[in-house]
């Protein structure tokens, strides 16, 4: 397969990786010129990604806005890993992805140049953060599923190292901790990894299909491709497993590979199964209720730049895995739970709110706000209000899709920035007790000022970014639980509450009240190039959004429209319901047995899906000797598998 | 008027009658058992109250009384007619020797009480816990 | 800081000044455009001037008073309203006439597009945009006036702030008073970043930018609220404006969701393409079309809507839906007016300098919600109406009697706002539109006008406290007048049927329409009567002000001695203000004098009027019926509630002269007498507390709740699962060996001998308990041989 | 309208009386007078045994132990009477465990009278011929002496309704003599421990 992105790709990816490598060489002491390389290593990424990013750029792989590629997977590479079981080595970008791609080498960069308070084995803090940067890049490019497992790992180590060993008092509980919560999450994604790709299946898939997955270039070679493999009839248990998340994704959209039952004949489906263990891991990840307490524990312990990246980056791994991987590959079961996914989403918001309400430690306050800000994410993405009663009217979700989105990006700065905030005056005070702040204003009024523009972009103010999330968001869900849309809208009030009496223990008052007043100097000019461009991308995002939607938008209205197209195969009734029983009263009957027949031979999946769709809407008629059977496979429609036709042979 | 002297005169009649029929029924197991159960528990509960060496004899006394009329009453040929079911003249003697076993009982118990109050200055039972464990 | 900082507020008080006098030009371009008041323009050449002139003059001012910071890019402008001539005419014969529902089928003139679109995703878009009308204009000029006036005052009552300044207020903790840097050009800042948000509320296009321009109204009001950050009653107050004011948002928040959700446009006007064709009709649009003569009618969106939710009844569902999205705008309206129950931020909020409670917290941003209510008025169903009636008639009352016990002189005319707009939200309830937006001017002129004589002697005699004043008159004669021809605006005070102050038109306009609502929905009438009752107590309570403040001997001679009169650049802006304070809705036409519809004010306003509003209309839910405004221009009722409104407040006035001036009553008498009430009173009806018992405490106790849980329950389970993990993993060998193998024995011996122990216990020697357990046992054994062998 | 049958009507006023007795010794707290209390529920309970048809037994009933055993007993009343132990005083506590506990036992021993007390039912073939079953007895009771045969039983000749009883009878009169020889030696005076234990008592 030709790869023209390979080598530029894994480049940038690993490039921090080979850096950390660099270091290994410097001595030890010079500590100053560590740091610098693993600042230059990220510039060098950040700036890569932004040249990626730019239009009018040509020349390397880039992120075309073109219409027609700007919704798809793009600078696409595959290389054979493991061929045994198929796992490659196959990344790829698109709108959803690259933003937050961009991202983490923007925040990573940042949280390098946050680093220089960082004193104690520099040499290993920069080559375990360059490593943490390459985990991060990969998982947000991987598209094979072993892959991306594997970058998930890959991050998860070097974080707990940074945080047990440059962390605070309690570093060990907090990594430890952390640590933990991550593996379960882990270890539950790897068996729901495994369930789907010991029941995939890549030769039920149409030609059309198998481009969209990625598995051949294009249509042409699928006659090529269908011979090197065993064939679906003569060798039916020669399954063609696959890690390949594209693939997947058109599997569980497109086949009933998925909707087999697990552990008794009736029971949850694979997917749902897959759904609940993914949706799991990825909600610890976000974090949310109730698998969150990791989160306020290893904010406080970390050391400023990794909470910036926990908060700014690693949080976002969550939502990203939500809409990349459990969706579109378990669409039932995501239609089947999306209240429970925007159940879960407004809990996080509320009781965050809630919580950062009590807290008087500074860093666990906004890491409490991050959890209610996260939550935010989870209910947007899970706001299926597309049903059949409204048409299949899939705009308000995509503004909650749209508005999560946004709100990872929006949080990703606003969040980083309010922990390198607290970081700044930790490192000059030594304290993060709310109580004993005060008059920072007067103090240290630069750092005011971007206090203010950051902690307000926090609270969601019109002008800056958290505002566009939250409010796409809320909006949203109007359509889908009004009883959810009226809980969420209430969160701004506790947001506002928690932020505004935080603004006022410590910035605002006569005088500071805590340890070391001397300490507290105006921002260095280290401190202020960090923060001002967090202040900056915080106002352009909040007043010139549609800069950031042209990218995702695309991209996430594309992954939007095939689900709903999943769902509008599914729920046929109402094609059914339509035509005129008597009419085809005959046809069931013929159609029926013609597809019966058929089917064997005929190999055009992608017939046979039409075929079996149509099969479906007769089926719904009152034909006296399918009627039982009709009652009994056609339970609720998104639970239940639907198809007559082709589930019965595979077994 | 009249009525209602009928009236009165006829509930305080049916009363009156109900007494008589009560009356004229003749004794059976039943009212014994009841009398001697009512002994024995007051016996018992005498056991289990009476701080007075004495009144714990006096409650043994009672158990035993109480024992005794269930098994004369079990034995008597007037209360069980048929021969089957009733103990006959050994409820009689058994009674007999509950009687005599009493009181030796009663003698060596009083000797004990005595002792106990030669040695303690007190009849208390409370007062006599060395056997406590 | 010296000349800096003064530069600061040079370029803020210029450049609102420019923006006063580009929104003159905008009006000029206005009336020429469509005459002020139809009558006038009788030939019909120049009401064909609606279509002839180009309005992008008018249009690009009112655009660059936004301070330009909007890119606009060319917008189209044209008049929706096809205002042809026979349009035009029965709308210039309707006002001139003042013949009554003559105008129902016209067409008001607004001018509406997007300039830039924030978010769009494919159909919805949430966009920036203006909708421009005859409030727009009236309003814009409103607030510009205004806000220079405050801003050439401000520079004057903010000079201390040039210089370093001593905080008097804060106390250090080595018990020196706090000394800082002057922040004159911060406040200037903050100012100017209101008004531009301020404008950006009147000019909003859709009711999202609405909120947009709310939320930083908000924190405008948040930071001047809080402008002695120092001061901790000035933080809190500040964040209690926040908050309270987001409690209101949240409201607003679930209308505009339930708007979105079904009509899928936030735009009052309508949603236009490259080409000027409205590709999605308005709001205003889709609640009352056009086609059917502007009747309000359940939008068909909604009534989808409702249908997709499994409505059994469609129209009834929908229209609750209409009914949810109104009293959700509305809430928002409570929070941002603060209305009852929402109100318990705005006497806080007096914390701030003078000149931003003049502003913000009188004139302008305060009125915002009337404001919205006024311009979202085309969407609230008559029950809605009923609730903003109610809901301002309570307020009314409640902020009147508050302020009867005040002695803060700034409190004073804080709760005196908190009444005048409950009587704006009321009159808008009752059905008089023109009623609401014209008090929502006049007060606008008088309110800022009081607050800035207050300013002139806080900033004398340096308290707020009034008792602590008295017989000021002397010292600042120009203050004390001005605020005289205040205090007598916002009584109302005029000679009926001839002439009064500008207070005196609007105040008997709403007295009017109330009149006329009670006599037609007699459930309601209690509400004229309530209204009628607090303007005895207005008259009363600001006159006990005035007369307190200016009048009688000084209470307190030192500060009397100190006191002076304000510099020009302060006293001027009161006199312009007074000016306005009087004439302001003053009938121009010599020929109508006595008649306060030729008010040029009113029949600009008249013009404004939302389309289909000023007809009767009944609601579904509720039994109200919404009169039309012009009946309460019939001579009897008119005639009654100016007698009324008269009457009531002369009485008010009588008493404040006789306990304040001539003496004749002693307060102190009055008060031990109702000691109850006056406590009550004193305490603001103890909402603080009450607020603070069932929200504040209860929301931080679940805060801590929740805190508590993840501590105490989840991380407690996590550990403890940790824990009992690695105590099984590492220790599990030496574990069993220890429990299994040597333990057992050991276990059994000691086992033996805790139960030999224990059951020593039993053992306790006394005859009696023996006794006891031998029954017990007895009992136990006949009850297990019962029930538990013979099965 | 029957006649009253002046059995029944004897039985129910000796069965009151005992039973109010036996009550009267739980509830009294004087010592000497809930020996006389005793008296009286043992000598009203050798008339329910003259009723019940046990004419030797009621005799034994009222010589032995009315003559007998209360004499014995209140010998020993009149010994330790003593002020401080006339009427000990039992705690609340006490009387309520008591009563519980008594109660209990009643409510379980009640039922278990009635249901005993019960004929069989007409089912039970063998009893069918017998007129008013268990419970009901003769309205006239006829008396038949029962000492002569008892003192035949005694001797161990076994009669058609009741067993021998020699050997038992032996080992009664042996343990009456142990018995004596017992209480006489324990109730000897002592005093040496007297003394010593006295010292006891007094120290706790």
């Amino acid at each position: 397969m030709d790869n023209p992105s390979l080598w530029p790709l894994t480049i940038l990816v690993f490039l921090p990786a080979i850096g950390s490598l660099v270091l290994l060489l410097l001595p030890r002491e010079n500590t100053e010129i560590i740091k610098r390389v693993s600042l230059l290593i990220t510039v060098i990424v950040f700036g890569a990604t932004v040249v990626m990013a730019l239009p009018g750029i040509s020349g390397g792989p880039h992120f075309s806005l073109s219409a027609d590629a700007v919704s798809q997977m793009q600078n696409v590479f595959q290389v054979n890993w493991i061929p045994v079981f198929d796992i490659q080595y196959y990344m790829g970008m698109d709108g959803i992805s690259f933003p937050l791609f961009v991202l983490t080498a923007f925040i990573s960069m940042l949280a390098m140049g946050a680093s220089w308070s960082i004193k104690k084995h520099v040499k290993a803090y920069c080559v375990l953060f360059l490593i943490l940067e390459t985990g991060m890049l990969g998982v947000f490019l991987a598209l094979d599923f072993f892959l991306f497992f594997v970058f998930w790992e890959v991050m998860l180590l070097p974080m707990y190292f940074l945080i047990g060993v440059w962390g605070g008092p309690r570093r060990e509980y907090a990594a430890i901790k952390f640590f933990l919560y991550t593996m379960l999450g882990g270890v539950l994604m790897l068996i729901a990894i495994l369930m789907l790709y010991f029941n995939s299946d890549l030769r039920e898939l149409s030609d059309d299909q198998l481009v969209a997955g990625h598995v051949i270039a294009d249509a042409g070679q699928a006659e090529a491709w269908r011979a090197g493999v065993p064939s679906l009839e003569k060798n039916p248990d020669a399954q063609q497993h696959t890690f390949n998340i594209l693939a997947l994704q058109q599997l569980g959209q497109h086949t009933k590979q998925f909707s087999g039952s697990v552990f008794t004949e009736g029971g949850k489906s694979i997917q749902w199964w897959a759904f609940v263990l993914l949706f799991i891991g990825f909600i610890i990840k976000v974090p949310s209720v109730p698998v969150h307490t990791w989160l306020p524990d290893a904010h406080v312990e970390a050391p400023t730049p990794i909470s910036m990246i926990l908060a700014g980056i690693l949080l976002k791994m969550g939502g990203y895995g939500i809409l990349r991987i459990c969706y579109p590959i378990c669409p039932e079961a995501a239609y089947d739970l999306a209240w429970v996914v925007c159940s879960v989403g407004v809990l996080s918001m509320v009781y965050g709110a809630f919580a950062a309400l009590a807290q008087n430690d500074f860093k666990r306050m906004v890491a409490y706000s991050s959890v209610s800000h996260m939550g935010y994410v989870v209910l947007g993405l899970g706001v299926w209000s597309a049903v059949e009663a409204n048409g299949f009217n899939a705009d308000y979700w995509k503004m909650g899709v749209n508005g999560a989105m946004f709100q990872m990006i929006a949080h990703g700065i606003s969040s980083a920035g309010m922990f390198f905030l607290v970081g700044v005056i930790y490192d000059r005070v030594h304290h993060r007790d709310l109580n004993k702040f005060g008059g920072l204003f007067a103090k240290m009024p630069v750092y005011g000022g971007i206090a203010m523009v950051i902690f307000f972009a926090g609270l969601g103010l019109p002008g800056l970014c958290g505002f566009i999330g939250e409010v796409l968001v809320v909006l949203s869900t109007w359509n889908f639980s009004i009883i959810l849309a009226v809980l969420s809208a209430f969160v701004v009030i506790l947001t506002a509450a928690y932020i505004l009496w935080a603004i006022q223990r410590v910035y605002l008052g006569p005088e500071y009240k805590g340890p070391h007043p001397e300490a507290l100097t105006p921002l260095t000019s280290r401190e202020w190039s960090i923060a001002v461009p967090l202040c900056i991308f915080a106002i352009v995002l909040g007043v010139y959004p549609q800069a950031l939607f042209n990218y995702m938008s695309p991209s996430i209205n594309h992954t939007v429209d095939e689900l709903v197209d999943w769902q509008k195969h599914q729920q046929p009734s109402a094609i059914a319901e339509s035509v005129d029983p008597p009419d085809h009263d005959g046809n069931v009957e013929t159609v029926t047995s013609q597809g019966k027949d058929t089917l064997p031979e005929k190999r055009s999946l992608k017939e046979d899906n039409e075929e079996s769709l149509q099969l479906e809407s007769f089926g719904a008629l009152p034909a006296p000797l399918q009627a039982t059977e009709a009652v009994r496979e056609r339970a609720p429609p998104p639970e239940e598998t639907t198809v007559v036709g082709d589930q019965t042979e595979r077994g | 008027m009249f009525l209602e002297a009928v009236d009165v005169f006829e509930k305080k009649d049916s009363k009156r009658k109900a007494m008589i029929d009560f009356l004229s029924q003749p004794v059976g197991l039943t009212h014994y058992l009841i009398v001697g159960a009512v002994m024995f528990v007051a016996g018992l509960v005498c056991m289990a109250t009476k701080r007075n060496a004495l009144g714990v004899l006096m409650g043994i006394e009672l158990v035993l009384n109480g024992a005794n009329l269930n098994f004369v009453a079990f034995g008597s040929g007037f209360l069980i007619r048929n021969p089957a079911y009733q103990l006959g003249l050994d409820g009689q003697i058994i009674s007999l020797f509950v009687i005599v076993l009493a009181a030796a009982e009663a003698a060596i118990a009083l000797a004990i009480v005595l002792n106990f109050y030669n040695n303690h200055s007190t009849v208390d039972v409370d007062r006599a816990d060395e056997l406590k464990g | 800081m010296g000349a800096s900082g003064r530069g600061a507020g040079y370029v803020a008080t210029g450049a609102i000044l420019g923006g006063f006098v580009l929104s003159l030009a905008a009006m000029i371009c206005w009336i020429d455009a469509h005459g002020v008041t139809a009558g006038h323009h009788s030939d019909a050449a120049d009401s064909g001037h609606a279509v002839l002139v180009p309005p992008e003059a008018s249009e690009t001012e009112a655009s660059k008073t936004l301070e330009t910071r909007l890119v606009s890019s060319a917008p189209i402008v044209r008049p929706v309203a096809a205002a042809d001539g026979e349009h035009a005419e029965s709308h210039d014969g309707g006002h001139g006439a003042h013949s009554q529902g003559a105008h129902t089928t016209t067409t008001k003139v607004a001018y509406f597009d997007d300039w830039y679109t924030l978010v769009g995703l494919g159909n919805l878009k949430i966009t920036i945009g203006y909708y421009i009308d005859a409030l727009t204009v009236v309003m814009f000029c409103m607030i510009t006036l205004i806000a220079t006036c405050i801003h050439f005052y401000a520079m004057g009552y903010m000079h201390e702030e040039l210089e370093d300044v001593t905080d008097h207020e804060v106390t250090l903790s080595n018990g020196e008073h706090l000394h800082r840097k002057g922040r004159y050009y911060r406040f200037f800042q903050y100012m100017s970043l209101f008004c531009f948000s301020m404008l950006g509320i009147v000019i909003a296009g859709n009711i999202a930018m609405t909120f947009i321009f709310w939320e930083l109204v908000g924190i405008c009001s948040y930071f001047l609220i809080g402008f002695y950050i120092e001061r901790k009653s000035a933080s809190t107050a500040a964040n209690k404006a926040f908050i309270v004011n987001r409690v209101g948002d949240v409201g607003m928040i679930i209308g505009l969701m339930a708007l979105w959700g079904s009509l899928g446009t936030f735009s009052f006007g309508g949603e236009k393409n490259g080409a000027g064709e409205i590709v999605k009709p308005g709001l205003f649009e889709q609640v009352r079309p056009e086609e059917e003569g502007y009747q309000l009618q359940t939008p068909e969106g909604m009534e989808k809507r409702a249908k997709v939710m499994g409505a059994e009844d469609p129209a009834y569902t929908g229209h609750l839906l209409l009914v949810v999205a109104g009293l959700g705008i509305f809430c928002g309206c409570v929070g941002k007016s603060a209305q009852f129950p929402l109100h318990v931020w705005l006497p806080d909020a007096m914390e701030g300098p003078t000149p931003v409670s003049a502003l913000v917290h009188s004139a302008t941003m305060v009125a915002a919600g009337v404001f919205l209510v006024g311009r979202f008025y085309p969407m609230f169903t008559p029950e809605v109406l009923l609730i903003i009636a109610i809901i301002g008639c309570i307020t009314l009352f409640m902020a009147a009697t508050i302020a009867i016990t005040a002695t803060d002189i700034k409190r004073v005319l804080a709760y005196s706002t908190l009444s005048q707009l409950g009587y704006m939200m009321f009159a808008l309830g009752v059905g008089g539109w023109v009623a609401g937006m014209l008090h929502l001017i006049t007060h606008a002129f008088f309110k800022s006008l009081l607050f800035m004589c207050s300013g002139s002697v806080i900033h004398a005699v340096h308290t707020n406290e009034m008792p602590q004043m008295g017989g000021l008159r002397r010292k600042m004669p120009i203050t004390a007048y001005t605020m005289l021809i205040g205090c007598l605006a916002i009584i109302g005070a005029g000679v009926p049927t001839i002439v009064g102050l500008s207070g005196y038109y609007s105040k008997d306009a709403i007295l009017a329409q109330a009149l006329h609502f009670g006599k037609n929905n007699a459930a309601w009438n209690v509400m004229f009567y309530v209204a009628a009752g607090g303007a005895a107590i207005t008259a009363f309570y600001m006159f006990r002000l005035w007369f307190m403040t200016f009048v009688g001997s000084p209470r307190e001679q030192h500060r009397y001695d100190h006191a002076h009169e304000s510099p020009r650049v302060m006293w001027m802006p009161l006199a312009v203000l007074a000016f306005f304070a009087i004439f302001i809705a003053m009938p121009a036409d010599i020929e109508n004098f006595t008649n306060p519809a030729a008010s040029p004010l009113v029949q600009m306003l008249e013009q404004g009027r939302p389309d289909g509003t000023g007809v009767d209309f009944s609601g579904q839910l509720a039994a109200v019926m919404m009169p039309n405004e012009h009946g309460s221009h019939d001579e009897e009722i008119h005639l009654t509630a100016g007698m009324i409104a008269f009457g009531t407040a002369l009485s008010g006035l009588l008493l404040a002269c006789c306990m304040y001036w001539w003496r004749l009553i002693n307060p102190a008498e009055v008060r031990s007498m109702f000691a109850p009430i006056y406590r009550f009173l004193l305490n603001k009806w103890w909402f603080d507390e009450l607020y603070d018992k069932i929200f504040i405490r209860p929301t931080l106790w679940f805060g801590r709740c929740a805190a508590g849980f993840d501590r105490g329950c989840i991380d407690w389970l996590i550990d403890h699962l940790a824990v009992v993990t690695r105590w099984f993993t590492s220790g599990f060998d030496r574990w069993i060996d220890q429990t299994f193998v040597d333990g057992l024995a050991n276990w059994i011996a000691r086992k033996t001998y805790r139960v030999g122990l224990w059951l020593r216990k039993v053992q306790t020697g006394r005859l009696r308990q023996y006794v006891v357990f031998i029954l017990v046992g007895t009992v136990a054994m006949y009850l297990l041989a019962t029930f538990g062998l013979t099965k | 309208m029957e006649s009253i049958n002046w059995h029944t009507l004897l039985f129910l006023l000796f069965g009151a009386l005992t039973c109010f007795f036996a009550l009267a010794v739980v509830f009294s707290a004087n010592i000497v007078r809930m020996a006389s209390y005793l008296i009286l529920a043992l000598a009203t309970t050798a008339g329910l045994h003259f009723l019940a048809g046990a004419d030797f037994v009621g005799a034994m009933q009222l010589v032995l132990y009315v003559g007998g055993t209360l004499v014995v007993l209140i010998f020993g009343v009149m010994l330790t009477a003593r002020s401080p132990f006339v009427s000990l005083r039992t705690a609340g506590g006490d009387w309520v465990l008591a009563a519980l506990i008594g109660g209990t036992l009643l409510v379980i021993l009640l039922p278990v009278a009635f249901q005993i007390g019960l004929p069989p039912t007409d089912t039970d073939g063998t009893f069918s011929d017998e007129t008013g079953g268990g419970r009901i007895a003769s309205s006239v009771p006829v008396t038949v002496p029962t000492a002569t045969r008892i003192g035949l039983g005694f001797l161990g000749v076994p009669g058609d309704d009741f067993s021998g009883y020699l050997l038992a009878f032996e080992i009664i009169s042996i343990h009456l003599l142990v018995v004596l020889v017992g209480a006489a030696y324990l109730a000897r005076a002592k005093r040496r421990t007297t003394v010593k234990n006295g010292d006891v008592s007094g120290g706790s």
